[in-house]
Protein backbone atom coordinates (compact mmCIF):
# COMPACT_ATOMS: atom_id res chain seq x y z
CA UNK A 1 0.00 0.00 0.00
CA UNK A 2 0.91 3.57 -0.62
CA UNK A 3 0.44 6.27 1.90
CA UNK A 4 -1.08 9.45 0.44
CA UNK A 5 -0.50 12.77 2.74
CA UNK A 6 -2.31 15.93 2.35
CA UNK A 7 0.00 18.89 3.96
CA UNK A 8 -0.77 22.05 4.87
CA UNK A 9 -4.57 23.63 4.35
CA UNK A 10 -5.92 20.39 2.78
CA UNK A 11 -6.66 19.25 6.44
CA UNK A 12 -7.51 15.68 5.83
CA UNK A 13 -5.98 12.45 7.14
CA UNK A 14 -3.19 10.19 5.24
CA UNK A 15 -4.77 7.33 2.94
CA UNK A 16 -3.41 4.28 2.22
CA UNK A 17 -3.65 3.35 -1.61
CA UNK A 18 -3.45 -0.05 -3.57
CA UNK A 19 -1.25 1.76 -6.61
CA UNK A 20 1.75 1.07 -8.62
CA UNK A 21 2.16 4.25 -10.44
CA UNK A 22 1.80 8.17 -9.45
CA UNK A 23 -1.21 7.95 -12.01
CA UNK A 24 -2.89 5.20 -10.30
CA UNK A 25 -3.10 7.63 -7.35
CA UNK A 26 -4.34 10.70 -9.48
CA UNK A 27 -7.57 8.29 -10.61
CA UNK A 28 -8.15 7.84 -7.05
CA UNK A 29 -7.91 11.16 -5.88
CA UNK A 30 -9.89 12.85 -8.37
CA UNK A 31 -12.78 10.51 -6.93
CA UNK A 32 -12.49 11.83 -3.94
CA UNK A 33 -14.66 15.52 -3.93
CA UNK A 34 -12.41 16.70 -0.79
CA UNK A 35 -9.29 16.18 -2.35
CA UNK A 36 -10.26 17.04 -6.15
CA UNK A 37 -10.83 20.85 -5.37
CA UNK A 38 -7.18 20.91 -4.21
CA UNK A 39 -5.06 18.71 -7.27
CA UNK A 40 -5.06 21.20 -9.89
CA UNK A 41 -2.96 23.70 -7.71
CA UNK A 42 -1.09 21.23 -5.39
CA UNK A 43 2.75 20.19 -6.26
CA UNK A 44 3.78 16.69 -5.34
CA UNK A 45 6.58 14.45 -3.53
CA UNK A 46 6.91 10.79 -3.54
CA UNK A 47 9.24 9.88 -0.63
CA UNK A 48 9.95 13.65 0.16
CA UNK A 49 11.24 14.23 -3.35
CA UNK A 50 9.39 16.86 -6.02
CA UNK A 51 8.15 15.10 -8.73
CA UNK A 52 6.92 16.04 -12.43
CA UNK A 53 5.30 13.11 -14.15
CA UNK A 54 2.87 10.93 -13.60
CA UNK A 55 5.03 8.06 -14.63
CA UNK A 56 6.28 7.38 -11.37
CA UNK A 57 6.50 3.68 -10.12
CA UNK A 58 5.41 2.91 -6.97
CA UNK A 59 5.30 0.54 -4.20
CA UNK A 60 4.53 -1.03 -1.19
CA UNK A 61 5.67 1.61 1.71
CA UNK A 62 6.00 4.63 -0.67
CA UNK A 63 4.81 8.04 0.78
CA UNK A 64 3.45 10.63 -1.73
CA UNK A 65 2.95 14.07 -0.13
CA UNK A 66 -0.06 17.00 -2.11
CA UNK A 67 1.45 20.62 -1.13
CA UNK A 68 -1.12 23.28 -1.94
CA UNK A 69 0.05 27.07 -2.72
CA UNK A 70 3.16 28.23 0.10
CA UNK A 71 3.35 31.89 1.31
CA UNK A 72 6.16 31.78 4.17
CA UNK A 73 7.81 34.77 5.42
CA UNK B 1 19.11 23.30 8.47
CA UNK B 2 16.42 26.03 8.76
CA UNK B 3 16.18 27.26 12.14
CA UNK B 4 12.43 26.74 13.47
CA UNK B 5 11.10 28.39 16.24
CA UNK B 6 7.88 27.71 17.97
CA UNK B 7 6.07 30.57 17.83
CA UNK B 8 8.16 34.49 17.37
CA UNK B 9 11.86 33.84 16.28
CA UNK B 10 14.07 35.44 18.75
CA UNK B 11 15.69 37.80 16.89
CA UNK B 12 17.64 39.78 19.17
CA UNK B 13 19.27 37.15 20.42
CA UNK B 14 19.42 35.19 16.62
CA UNK B 15 21.01 37.79 14.96
CA UNK B 16 23.80 38.32 18.11
CA UNK B 17 24.55 34.67 17.53
CA UNK B 18 24.90 34.60 13.26
CA UNK B 19 26.72 37.80 13.95
CA UNK B 20 29.15 36.27 16.27
CA UNK B 21 29.48 32.91 14.53
CA UNK B 22 30.57 34.37 11.58
CA UNK B 23 32.13 37.81 12.02
CA UNK B 24 35.27 35.49 12.69
CA UNK B 25 35.23 34.12 9.52
CA UNK B 26 36.26 36.84 7.00
CA UNK B 27 33.33 37.32 5.45
CA UNK B 28 33.49 40.98 5.45
CA UNK B 29 29.75 41.47 4.42
CA UNK B 30 26.38 40.52 6.18
CA UNK B 31 23.16 41.54 5.01
CA UNK B 32 20.31 40.05 6.73
CA UNK B 33 16.86 40.06 6.40
CA UNK B 34 13.76 40.42 9.11
CA UNK B 35 10.35 39.58 8.47
CA UNK B 36 7.85 41.26 11.18
CA UNK B 37 3.81 40.20 11.32
CA UNK B 38 2.30 43.81 10.17
CA UNK B 39 -0.94 44.82 11.96
CA UNK B 40 -3.73 44.91 9.30
CA UNK B 41 -7.19 43.26 7.95
CA UNK B 42 -8.23 42.61 11.80
CA UNK B 43 -5.66 39.49 12.23
CA UNK B 44 -4.10 38.79 15.64
CA UNK B 45 -1.38 36.86 14.05
CA UNK B 46 -0.30 34.65 11.29
CA UNK B 47 0.01 31.25 12.10
CA UNK B 48 2.71 28.55 9.70
CA UNK B 49 2.52 24.79 8.87
CA UNK B 50 5.82 23.54 7.78
CA UNK B 51 6.70 20.72 6.28
CA UNK B 52 10.33 20.27 7.39
CA UNK B 53 11.83 17.28 5.21
CA UNK B 54 11.54 19.31 1.81
CA UNK B 55 12.00 22.93 3.68
CA UNK B 56 15.49 21.47 4.78
CA UNK B 57 16.07 19.99 1.22
CA UNK B 58 15.25 23.30 -0.33
CA UNK B 59 17.43 25.11 1.55
CA UNK B 60 20.68 22.74 1.24
CA UNK B 61 20.17 23.20 -2.14
CA UNK B 62 20.10 27.35 -2.06
CA UNK B 63 23.15 26.74 1.11
CA UNK B 64 25.07 24.99 -1.72
CA UNK B 65 24.66 27.23 -4.65
CA UNK B 66 26.22 30.26 -1.98
CA UNK B 67 28.55 28.11 -0.61
CA UNK B 68 30.17 28.19 -4.30
CA UNK B 69 30.27 31.59 -4.46
CA UNK B 70 32.12 31.90 -1.71
CA UNK B 71 28.85 32.93 0.74
CA UNK B 72 27.04 31.61 3.47
CA UNK B 73 23.11 31.20 4.26
CA UNK B 74 21.59 31.02 7.38
CA UNK B 75 17.82 30.91 7.88
CA UNK B 76 14.89 30.96 10.85
CA UNK B 77 11.67 30.52 10.62
CA UNK B 78 8.38 30.19 12.59
CA UNK B 79 6.18 27.10 13.27
CA UNK B 80 2.38 27.86 14.66
CA UNK B 81 1.32 31.34 15.66
CA UNK B 82 3.43 34.23 15.49
CA UNK B 83 1.43 37.50 16.63
CA UNK B 84 1.20 40.90 15.05
CA UNK B 85 4.92 43.02 15.46
CA UNK B 86 6.64 39.64 16.46
CA UNK B 87 9.01 38.11 13.30
CA UNK B 88 8.37 35.23 11.68
CA UNK B 89 11.25 34.90 9.41
CA UNK B 90 15.00 35.68 9.11
CA UNK B 91 17.66 35.05 7.18
CA UNK B 92 21.29 36.44 6.80
CA UNK B 93 23.99 36.08 3.78
CA UNK B 94 27.42 36.44 4.63
CA UNK B 95 29.99 36.97 1.70
CA UNK B 96 33.24 38.83 1.21
CA UNK B 97 30.94 40.93 -1.63
CA UNK B 98 28.28 43.39 -0.49
CA UNK B 99 26.60 43.63 -4.13
CA UNK B 100 26.67 39.80 -4.55
CA UNK B 101 25.02 39.45 -0.53
CA UNK B 102 22.16 41.86 -2.10
CA UNK B 103 21.63 39.99 -4.83
CA UNK B 104 21.29 36.56 -3.71
CA UNK B 105 19.17 37.58 -1.01
CA UNK B 106 16.91 38.73 -3.06
CA UNK B 107 17.03 35.92 -5.62
CA UNK B 108 16.78 33.78 -1.94
CA UNK B 109 13.57 35.03 -0.62
CA UNK B 110 12.01 35.60 -4.23
CA UNK B 111 12.21 31.76 -4.07
CA UNK B 112 11.53 31.36 -0.50
CA UNK B 113 8.22 32.78 -1.48
CA UNK B 114 7.22 30.84 -4.72
CA UNK B 115 9.00 26.89 -3.29
CA UNK B 116 9.10 26.56 0.12
CA UNK B 117 6.89 24.19 1.66
CA UNK B 118 5.04 26.61 4.73
CA UNK B 119 1.63 27.49 4.65
CA UNK B 120 0.09 30.55 6.18
CA UNK B 121 -2.68 31.61 8.31
CA UNK B 122 -4.63 34.59 9.07
CA UNK B 123 -5.71 34.55 12.88
CA UNK B 124 -9.12 36.21 13.14
CA UNK B 125 -11.36 35.80 16.44
CA UNK B 126 -8.97 32.98 17.66
CA UNK B 127 -9.63 31.22 14.16
CA UNK B 128 -7.04 30.28 11.61
CA UNK B 129 -8.05 31.09 8.19
CA UNK B 130 -5.88 29.70 5.18
CA UNK B 131 -3.99 32.64 3.26
CA UNK B 132 -5.45 31.03 -0.09
CA UNK B 133 -5.16 34.55 -1.80
CA UNK B 134 -1.63 35.51 -1.22
CA UNK B 135 -0.21 31.65 -1.65
CA UNK B 136 1.11 30.75 -4.71
CA UNK B 137 1.25 26.82 -6.08
CA UNK B 138 4.50 25.64 -6.48
CA UNK B 139 6.50 24.45 -9.59
CA UNK B 140 4.91 21.32 -10.95
CA UNK B 141 1.58 22.29 -9.79
CA UNK B 142 -1.59 20.28 -11.03
CA UNK B 143 0.01 17.24 -11.55
CA UNK B 144 -2.37 15.34 -10.11
CA UNK B 145 -5.39 16.54 -11.90
CA UNK B 146 -3.64 15.58 -15.86
CA UNK B 147 -4.51 12.32 -17.57
CA UNK C 1 22.01 61.64 12.65
CA UNK C 2 24.78 58.98 12.22
CA UNK C 3 25.97 56.75 15.29
CA UNK C 4 29.35 57.29 15.27
CA UNK C 5 31.74 54.97 17.64
CA UNK C 6 34.96 55.59 18.87
CA UNK C 7 36.86 51.95 17.71
CA UNK C 8 34.69 49.26 16.51
CA UNK C 9 30.51 49.18 16.21
CA UNK C 10 29.24 46.96 18.99
CA UNK C 11 27.60 45.36 16.28
CA UNK C 12 24.85 42.86 18.76
CA UNK C 13 23.58 45.60 20.62
CA UNK C 14 22.96 47.94 17.92
CA UNK C 15 21.13 45.13 15.84
CA UNK C 16 19.13 44.62 19.03
CA UNK C 17 18.10 48.40 19.60
CA UNK C 18 17.38 49.14 15.81
CA UNK C 19 15.11 46.20 15.72
CA UNK C 20 13.89 46.31 19.04
CA UNK C 21 12.96 50.09 18.25
CA UNK C 22 11.45 49.47 15.24
CA UNK C 23 9.12 46.50 15.40
CA UNK C 24 6.49 48.31 16.25
CA UNK C 25 6.63 50.53 14.03
CA UNK C 26 4.89 47.98 11.77
CA UNK C 27 7.29 48.10 8.65
CA UNK C 28 7.51 44.72 8.04
CA UNK C 29 10.75 43.85 6.63
CA UNK C 30 14.35 45.22 7.77
CA UNK C 31 16.96 44.70 6.13
CA UNK C 32 20.29 45.10 7.29
CA UNK C 33 23.80 45.31 6.42
CA UNK C 34 27.36 45.36 8.72
CA UNK C 35 30.42 45.31 7.49
CA UNK C 36 33.41 43.65 8.72
CA UNK C 37 37.02 44.09 8.39
CA UNK C 38 38.81 41.61 6.57
CA UNK C 39 42.20 39.82 7.28
CA UNK C 40 44.19 40.80 3.96
CA UNK C 41 47.43 42.47 2.84
CA UNK C 42 48.96 42.35 6.22
CA UNK C 43 46.41 45.21 8.18
CA UNK C 44 45.87 44.91 11.96
CA UNK C 45 43.27 47.20 11.42
CA UNK C 46 41.62 49.95 9.13
CA UNK C 47 41.12 53.24 10.84
CA UNK C 48 38.56 55.98 9.69
CA UNK C 49 38.56 59.84 9.69
CA UNK C 50 35.15 61.39 9.27
CA UNK C 51 33.81 64.94 8.65
CA UNK C 52 30.91 64.80 11.02
CA UNK C 53 28.99 68.26 9.65
CA UNK C 54 28.56 67.15 6.46
CA UNK C 55 28.18 63.18 6.56
CA UNK C 56 25.29 63.80 8.84
CA UNK C 57 24.08 66.36 5.96
CA UNK C 58 24.61 63.99 3.56
CA UNK C 59 22.82 61.40 5.78
CA UNK C 60 19.76 63.34 6.41
CA UNK C 61 19.32 63.72 2.28
CA UNK C 62 19.25 60.37 2.59
CA UNK C 63 17.00 59.93 5.63
CA UNK C 64 14.29 61.97 3.83
CA UNK C 65 14.70 60.13 0.65
CA UNK C 66 13.59 57.18 1.88
CA UNK C 67 10.91 58.17 4.73
CA UNK C 68 9.08 59.80 1.50
CA UNK C 69 8.83 56.29 -0.02
CA UNK C 70 7.65 54.96 3.79
CA UNK C 71 10.83 53.61 4.65
CA UNK C 72 13.37 54.22 7.98
CA UNK C 73 17.26 54.59 7.77
CA UNK C 74 19.78 53.70 10.13
CA UNK C 75 23.57 54.26 10.08
CA UNK C 76 26.58 54.16 12.15
CA UNK C 77 29.95 53.94 11.47
CA UNK C 78 33.38 53.77 13.66
CA UNK C 79 36.19 56.49 13.64
CA UNK C 80 39.64 55.90 14.43
CA UNK C 81 41.04 52.23 14.48
CA UNK C 82 38.89 48.93 14.20
CA UNK C 83 40.74 46.20 14.36
CA UNK C 84 40.08 42.71 11.67
CA UNK C 85 37.46 41.17 12.66
CA UNK C 86 35.19 43.72 14.25
CA UNK C 87 33.03 45.61 12.35
CA UNK C 88 33.11 49.38 10.77
CA UNK C 89 29.45 50.25 9.26
CA UNK C 90 26.33 48.52 9.25
CA UNK C 91 23.11 50.05 8.21
CA UNK C 92 19.51 48.88 7.91
CA UNK C 93 16.34 49.84 5.89
CA UNK C 94 12.85 49.58 7.53
CA UNK C 95 10.27 49.19 5.14
CA UNK C 96 7.07 47.45 4.31
CA UNK C 97 8.73 46.15 1.38
CA UNK C 98 11.02 43.87 1.23
CA UNK C 99 12.10 44.30 -2.53
CA UNK C 100 11.78 48.50 -2.26
CA UNK C 101 14.43 47.79 1.01
CA UNK C 102 16.79 45.75 -1.05
CA UNK C 103 17.26 48.28 -3.90
CA UNK C 104 17.51 51.05 -1.36
CA UNK C 105 20.02 49.43 0.71
CA UNK C 106 22.06 48.84 -1.93
CA UNK C 107 21.57 52.48 -3.62
CA UNK C 108 22.16 53.86 -0.28
CA UNK C 109 25.44 52.06 0.25
CA UNK C 110 26.57 52.60 -3.22
CA UNK C 111 25.92 56.17 -2.87
CA UNK C 112 28.24 55.81 0.63
CA UNK C 113 31.22 54.42 -0.91
CA UNK C 114 31.13 57.50 -3.22
CA UNK C 115 30.01 60.11 -1.21
CA UNK C 116 29.96 60.00 2.33
CA UNK C 117 32.78 62.02 3.96
CA UNK C 118 35.21 59.12 5.11
CA UNK C 119 38.85 58.46 4.77
CA UNK C 120 40.00 54.76 5.30
CA UNK C 121 44.18 54.02 6.24
CA UNK C 122 45.38 50.35 6.61
CA UNK C 123 47.22 50.03 9.79
CA UNK C 124 50.65 48.20 9.61
CA UNK C 125 52.67 47.90 11.56
CA UNK C 126 51.66 50.54 14.01
CA UNK C 127 51.20 52.51 11.40
CA UNK C 128 48.32 54.73 9.38
CA UNK C 129 48.42 54.61 5.46
CA UNK C 130 46.10 55.89 3.49
CA UNK C 131 44.14 53.55 0.89
CA UNK C 132 44.26 55.90 -1.80
CA UNK C 133 43.76 53.22 -4.43
CA UNK C 134 40.47 52.01 -2.82
CA UNK C 135 39.10 55.62 -2.13
CA UNK C 136 36.86 57.64 -4.89
CA UNK C 137 36.70 60.98 -5.25
CA UNK C 138 33.66 62.75 -4.57
CA UNK C 139 31.40 64.48 -7.17
CA UNK C 140 32.60 67.57 -7.89
CA UNK C 141 36.24 67.23 -7.62
CA UNK C 142 38.94 68.92 -9.24
CA UNK C 143 37.10 72.39 -8.82
CA UNK C 144 40.33 73.87 -7.31
CA UNK C 145 42.66 72.47 -9.95
CA UNK C 146 40.41 74.62 -12.52
CA UNK C 147 40.86 78.01 -13.95
CA UNK D 1 39.69 86.51 6.29
CA UNK D 2 38.78 83.26 4.69
CA UNK D 3 39.42 79.78 6.77
CA UNK D 4 41.02 76.95 4.20
CA UNK D 5 40.72 73.48 6.27
CA UNK D 6 42.14 70.23 5.01
CA UNK D 7 40.12 67.18 5.32
CA UNK D 8 41.43 63.71 6.24
CA UNK D 9 44.74 62.31 4.48
CA UNK D 10 45.68 66.13 3.19
CA UNK D 11 47.12 66.30 7.12
CA UNK D 12 47.49 69.94 6.66
CA UNK D 13 46.88 72.64 9.32
CA UNK D 14 44.43 74.86 8.65
CA UNK D 15 45.18 78.20 7.11
CA UNK D 16 43.58 81.91 7.14
CA UNK D 17 43.80 83.17 3.27
CA UNK D 18 42.68 86.60 2.07
CA UNK D 19 40.02 85.91 -0.63
CA UNK D 20 36.94 87.29 -1.70
CA UNK D 21 35.96 84.10 -3.86
CA UNK D 22 36.51 80.31 -4.58
CA UNK D 23 38.49 81.60 -7.67
CA UNK D 24 41.19 83.73 -5.50
CA UNK D 25 41.64 80.25 -2.84
CA UNK D 26 41.85 78.35 -5.88
CA UNK D 27 44.84 80.48 -7.17
CA UNK D 28 46.27 81.04 -3.31
CA UNK D 29 46.39 76.94 -2.93
CA UNK D 30 48.22 75.93 -6.33
CA UNK D 31 51.23 77.93 -5.38
CA UNK D 32 51.44 75.73 -1.92
CA UNK D 33 53.26 72.32 -3.62
CA UNK D 34 52.07 70.18 -0.94
CA UNK D 35 48.40 71.15 -1.15
CA UNK D 36 48.68 71.59 -5.24
CA UNK D 37 48.89 67.58 -5.33
CA UNK D 38 45.39 67.09 -4.04
CA UNK D 39 43.56 69.67 -5.63
CA UNK D 40 42.69 67.82 -9.13
CA UNK D 41 40.80 64.81 -7.09
CA UNK D 42 39.59 67.37 -3.84
CA UNK D 43 35.88 68.12 -3.53
CA UNK D 44 34.95 71.58 -1.99
CA UNK D 45 32.34 72.72 0.59
CA UNK D 46 32.07 76.36 1.87
CA UNK D 47 30.65 76.32 5.25
CA UNK D 48 29.93 73.00 4.83
CA UNK D 49 27.80 72.72 1.83
CA UNK D 50 29.23 71.10 -1.49
CA UNK D 51 29.57 73.65 -4.16
CA UNK D 52 30.66 72.89 -7.51
CA UNK D 53 31.69 76.66 -8.91
CA UNK D 54 34.53 78.92 -8.32
CA UNK D 55 31.98 82.10 -8.70
CA UNK D 56 31.16 81.61 -4.80
CA UNK D 57 31.59 84.69 -3.43
CA UNK D 58 33.54 84.34 -0.20
CA UNK D 59 33.73 86.64 3.15
CA UNK D 60 35.57 87.12 6.16
CA UNK D 61 35.33 84.39 8.50
CA UNK D 62 33.61 81.89 5.86
CA UNK D 63 34.92 78.50 5.89
CA UNK D 64 36.25 76.63 2.95
CA UNK D 65 36.93 72.53 2.98
CA UNK D 66 39.09 70.34 0.66
CA UNK D 67 37.98 66.57 0.74
CA UNK D 68 40.18 64.53 -0.88
CA UNK D 69 38.98 60.75 -1.74
CA UNK D 70 37.04 59.33 0.65
CA UNK D 71 36.40 55.53 1.32
CA UNK D 72 33.73 54.32 4.44
CA UNK D 73 32.46 51.36 5.10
Amino acid sequence: MVKVEFLGPIGKSPVEVDASTLADVAEILRRDPEVARWLEQSAVAVNDKMVETLDVKLKSGDRVSLLPPVCGG
Amino acid sequence: MVLIYRGPIEVEALLSRWYGAERNGNYGAMVSFVGTVREEGGIEALSFDIYRPLLDKWFEGWRERLAEKGALLAMAHSEGDVPVHTSSFACAIFSPKRRLALEMLDAFVEDFKANAPIWKYDVIGGKRIYAAERSTPMAGSGLLAKG
